[in-house]
């Protein structure tokens, strides 16, 4: 997206705000024509008089009308945008990152697995990959998707027409469930090794969640035999450039902005553990 | 770019006059060396990345927000900076502001504005450490012109006013200089520190290294490589976006919005600042994060050595 | 007993756990503090005029269950310790007070104009620094918080080792300060406190600045902004003064650490100096009275007050 | 586009007294100088110097703190641990240079005139000063 200045935002109104949880909104915001994106990229969003903060696009390249931005309440910035309202305006610059490794994913079976806010990321690519000009190049989808609560699982709203499908298989998990729940109940990496009994063979995992989620999923999908390499995950550090310049996403020779924030495990286990 | 020995000399007159007319400024190290009234600048980061940079503005006014950039002013600037810091210039802060892509906007604009003279150095001090990490005291890599003060005269090559060629004694002394520095040289440091370092990283020697510093930002800030920066917002209905610098030792660098602090120990701090100098950066881009000027040597208040800890790991590591 | 002998006597009897004193640096004038562990090390114990570090500012980074310790300090030092166990920062059963007599700290960046001065080639006595021979008055390379120093041999301690330093004369810069008019003043300071560059040197360095999170990087209430403006270099160090308002031992800590050489301490030096004179306390110089701002009497200077 | 300086002086009213004397001089319509901006707080007795600080660094020209008289503080004795802070901060800020740009005052909830008057005499002392040199902000005025 051009704007003039490295790190000037372009003002944009805000079209949509769909609340998901108690804390969590998502908002959608009309698609820039130049702003080209891959799934799991993410974007500075500048709340004018508050600050900036970057955040994942968690709609899909492939919807080339508006740009969704799912958000948890938590610092100033974010508290912030909570209490914007459509038609309210916000700046942005990005895409920044690298976003997913489509070419490896390319004919591959994936296997998503999400906790609590971490969908976002993984939301972009699921529906680049349903998408009908995709779906032909990659194989089987599994999602796996586990919140704290009931209340608190995002994209409620979506999973409807996500069951429906033939060619994916939903399946949600909650730490602690209600009265309204009749789903499972469990934490996400012994869930993951219930339901997913089939050989890993050609299969990608992909996760995203707190970290203490990532870990043990990680352990899990290593135990289930995912290679090192067939395991992909997302990292969160603090930044404010985005353009791996001000420095502190650096983790070992990396820069979380640029080289990330999408990693595969083969490539964590080479990093310093300051994430 | 090492000497050539076919540049030319000029009277220190000459050479004083060439800088007036052009508009100089110098870094402290120059300064401390050449007896002459330049603006001076702490390190050439304060000139082409100021502490304080405000990058655009906004406003709410007539029911909507404004966004207003800034377009960098800069003029054309003749730097007079020794070769350690030209090599911070062009290993460290042109390399991230300029070639990773997509460039600095501002940084651009100053960098071209920026004619850098490079002044070589005549002896090493306590604190210099150049030719540890591959630098030179004569060398002007990077540089417009070069700039050598010498009893006879000023020895230059590149940009610069017309002279004389030097007679084959100057010639002859000169060599001897080259020699000289040659001798006082200390060793470069192994090859291999990067990856020794980088394997080192959970040695228990960092505790014993990290054990003395007090975590202010003195050595950062006057670093000429140290290029971190924050960009905070200023005012509430109308202000400006300011870049200003940073520091990996300041505990608030790394604190998630969540409150999860992945540095939020001293050690990991100090860990961080000698492995992005000496490691990462390396790792990263072929060459030291760290040009050697010993800046951050003199201005540590408890004396803390990044020699002495990047020495102490390697030899750990080994 | 000398203080080496002193220090390893303890570190051989392991009635501490270490000995936090001063060691040589690697430039020369310099020293830095160092924790002696075990007493073969203690050769490398030194007190010299250029130990200017307030070694209370480490105690308070030990771990908590490190045991006794061993801490060599001066006046200022001593008083340091003093406010920190009053502040229930540390406990005084588990410091060993090795006092000494302070010689008055040497501002090492004076004597850079010699160039490349070595240690050996300069001496003291009494009152005067011999610079490769040359005798020069001793006053006009301390540091402006020692020139005003009342206090130089320790006033808490267990064990006072070491011959009593000679003295030098008193000397006020506040005094001066106050003499000139006040545009003069606001002149000098809004100079010295625009050349801040904000690298938290003096605040690190300082015994007392011990907050987990310090008001000048608190986003939220956010008071300053990161960059090193006027405006907002005058409030962190003014904040800070405020907060060492009869807390400052005025070691000048602050001012050797301060890589710019700004004379920042003369802020937290007359903030002391009002307290003392107006409220009649010192920081550090005795156990039970009240601190000044945890108490009042109804006499308190009223006449500022519209 | 700019208009010719006025001075912003912010004033922190204790709730129990200044407030209420800054009430009572409106409610009497007594005149005073429209240059205060006015925070209230529970007690000057809880007016950090911080707060003092930082409304002149956002841009005050003068600063007033003012709360009940000694002796009638509604805390018992709030005022008075107040008056040493503030005692400090003026000779600090004396000693700087900067004094006449911070003001203290004892107005009770009666008073509604020597509020006024309190006021009156402060924005002259600011006016006499002129802008306040830590008054940065201002240069964004301009953008519009």
């Amino acid at each position: 997206m051009r704007c003039e200045g490295t790190y000037t935002p372009c003002l944009l109104p805000i079209e949509e705000i769909i609340e998901e949880t108690r804390d969590i909104k998502t908002f959608r915001i009309r698609r820039p024509e130049d702003f080209v994106y891959l799934p799991g990229q993410f974007a500075e969003i500048f709340v004018p008089g508050v600050g900036e903060a970057p955040f994942s696009i968690s709609s899909s390249p492939t919807n080339p009308t508006f740009l969704e931005f799912s958000i948890k309440r938590i610092g100033s910035v974010t508290q912030a945008l909570h209490r914007l309202n459509p038609g309210d305006t916000i700046g942005l610059r990005g895409p920044y990152g690298k976003g997913f490794p489509l070419e490896e994913l390319l004919g591959k079976n994936l296997l998503f697995v999400g906790g609590g806010i971490g969908l976002a990321p993984l939301r972009s690519l699921i529906n680049y990959v349903l998408s009908p000009e995709h779906r032909e190049s990659f194989g089987e989808v599994f999602v796996l998707y586990g919140a704290r609560t009931p209340g608190d699982l995002v994209f409620r709203w979506e999973f409807p027409s996500w069951e429906k499908r033939k060619d994916l298989t939903l399946c949600l998990t909650v730490d602690e469930g209600d009265t309204s729940w009749s789903g499972r109940v469990g934490l996400v990496p012994n869930v993951l090794q219930e339901v997913f009994t089939r050989s890993c063979a050609n299969w990608v995992g992909i996760v995203c969640g707190p970290p203490i989620m990532i870990k043990f999923t990680i352990k899990a999908l290593r135990e289930m035999g995912f290679e090192a390499r067939r395991i992909i995950t997302t990292l969160e550090m603090k930044m404010k450039c985005g353009l791996g310049k001000c420095g502190r996403c650096n983790i070992g020779p990396y820069y979380v902005c640029q080289d990330g924030p999408v990693f595969s495990y083969e490539m964590l286990v080479t990093m310093p553990e300051e994430y | 770019m090492r000497l050539s020995y076919e540049g030319r000399l000029v009277s220190y007159e000459e050479f004083l006059r060439w800088l007036q007319a052009s508009k100089a400024f110098a870094t402290e190290i120059v300064l401390s060396r050449f007896n002459i009234a330049l603006p001076s600048l702490p390190t050439p980061k304060s000139l082409l990345l100021p502490q304080r940079e405000e990058l655009y503005h906004f406003l709410w006014g007539k029911r909507e927000w404004k966004v207003i950039p800034l377009p960098p002013a800069s003029e054309k600037v003749l730097l007079l900076l020794a070769p350690c810091e030209a090599k911070a210039v062009v290993h460290v802060l042109d390399e991230v502001f300029l070639k990773n892509a997509p460039p600095d906007s501002s940084y651009v604009v100053r960098r071209e504005n920026l004619t850098l003279l490079v002044v070589g150095c005549t002896f090493f001090e306590a604190t210099c450490f150049c030719t540890r990490v591959g630098g030179h005291p004569l060398s002007w890599e990077g540089g417009n012109c070069f700039a050598l003060p010498l009893p006879f005269g000023v020895y230059l090559e590149g940009e610069g006013p017309e002279g004389r060629a030097l007679e084959p004694l100057e010639k002859e002394e000169l060599e001897k200089l080259v020699e000289r520095l040659a001798k006082e040289a200390l060793k470069p440091l192994p090859e291999k520190t990067p990856e020794y370092l980088y394997s080192a990283f959970e040695r228990e020697v960092w505790e014993e290294v990290a054990w003395g510093c007090l975590n202010c930002g003195a050595c950062t800030f006057l670093c000429p490589t140290c290029f971190c920066f924050d960009l905070a917002l200023e005012g509430k209905l109308r202000g400006a976006m300011v870049r200003t610098w940073d520091s990996c030792m300041f505990p608030k660098f790394t604190l998630h919005a969540s409150s999860h602090n992945p540095r939020a120990n001293p050690l990991q701090r100090v860990r961080q600042r000698v492995l992005h100098k000496f490691s990462y950066f390396p790792l990263r881009k072929g060459k030291f994060g760290c040009v050697g000027c010993g800046r951050c040597v003199l201005a540590c208040p408890v004396n803390w050595d990044i020699r002495e800890a990047v020495e102490r790991v390697v030899s750990c590591a080994l | 007993m000398t203080l080496r002998e002193g220090a390893r006597k303890l570190l051989e009897e392991k009635s501490v756990q270490g000995v936090l004193g001063y060691k040589r640096g690697s430039l020369p004038f310099r020293t830095r503090p160092y924790l002696f562990r075990n007493p073969q090390e203690v050769e490398e114990l030194v007190f010299t005029p250029f130990c200017g570090t307030n070694l209370a500012r480490y105690l308070l980074r030990l771990p908590g269950d490190f045991g006794k310790v061993a801490v060599v300090a001066k006046g200022c030092d001593s008083r340091a310790l003093t406010v920190l166990v009053r502040e229930h920062q540390l406990k005084r059963e588990n410091l060993y007070i090795l006092g000494v007599h302070c010689p008055g700290m040497v501002d090492w960046r004076k004597l850079a104009q010699w160039k490349d001065l070595k240690e050996s080639e300069v001496a003291f006595e009494e009152g005067t620094i011999l610079i490769r021979g040359v005798p020069h008055p001793l006053s006009s390379f301390l540091e402006a918080s020692c020139k005003r120093c009342r206090y130089r041999s320790p006033l808490e301690y267990d064990i006072l080792l070491g011959a009593e330093a000679s003295p030098f004369p008193f000397e006020d810069h506040l005094a001066a300060l106050w003499r000139l008019p006040k545009e003069k003043r606001w002149e000098f300071f809004a100079q010295e406190l625009s050349r801040c560059i904000r690298c938290y040197a003096c605040r690190n360095a300082c015994p007392m600045c011990y907050c987990k999170e310090c008001f000048a990087e608190s986003h939220k209430p956010l008071f300053i902004h990161p960059s090193p403006t006027l405006r907002d270099n005058f409030v962190f160090h003014l904040g800070r003064a405020m907060h060492l308002a009869g807390r400052c031992v005025e070691c000048g800590a602050c001012e050797r650490a301060c890589p710019l050489g700004i004379p920042i301490a003369t802020l937290f030096l007359a903030v002391a100096e009002i307290v003392r004179e107006h409220f009649a306390f010192e920081a550090g110089a005795s156990v039970e009275a009240p601190a000044p701002f945890v108490t009042y009497r109804e006499d308190d200077p009223n006449a500022f007050i519209l | 586009m700019s208009s010719p300086w006025e001075p912003k002086i912010v004033a922190f009213l204790c709730h129990w007294c200044s407030y209420a004397g800054a009430d009572l001089a409106g409610v009497s319509r007594i005149q005073y100088p429209p240059n205060i901006r006015v925070i209230r707080v529970p007690c000057s007795g809880s007016v950090d110097p911080l707060y003092i600080l930082k409304a002149l660094r956002e841009g005050a020209d003068g600063v007033l703190v003012s709360g009940c008289h000694p002796g009638d503080c509604h805390y018992l004795s709030g005022n008075y641990f107040a008056r040493r802070k503030f005692f400090v901060l003026y000779e600090l800020l004396r000693f700087l240079g900067l004094e006449g740009r911070v003001h203290f005052s004892w107005v009770s909830a009666s008073e509604g005139q020597r509020f006024a008057e309190v006021v009156t005499s402060v924005v002259a002392a600011v006016e006499k000063l002129g802008p306040s040199p830590l008054a940065g902000e201002r240069k964004y005025h301009d953008l519009a």
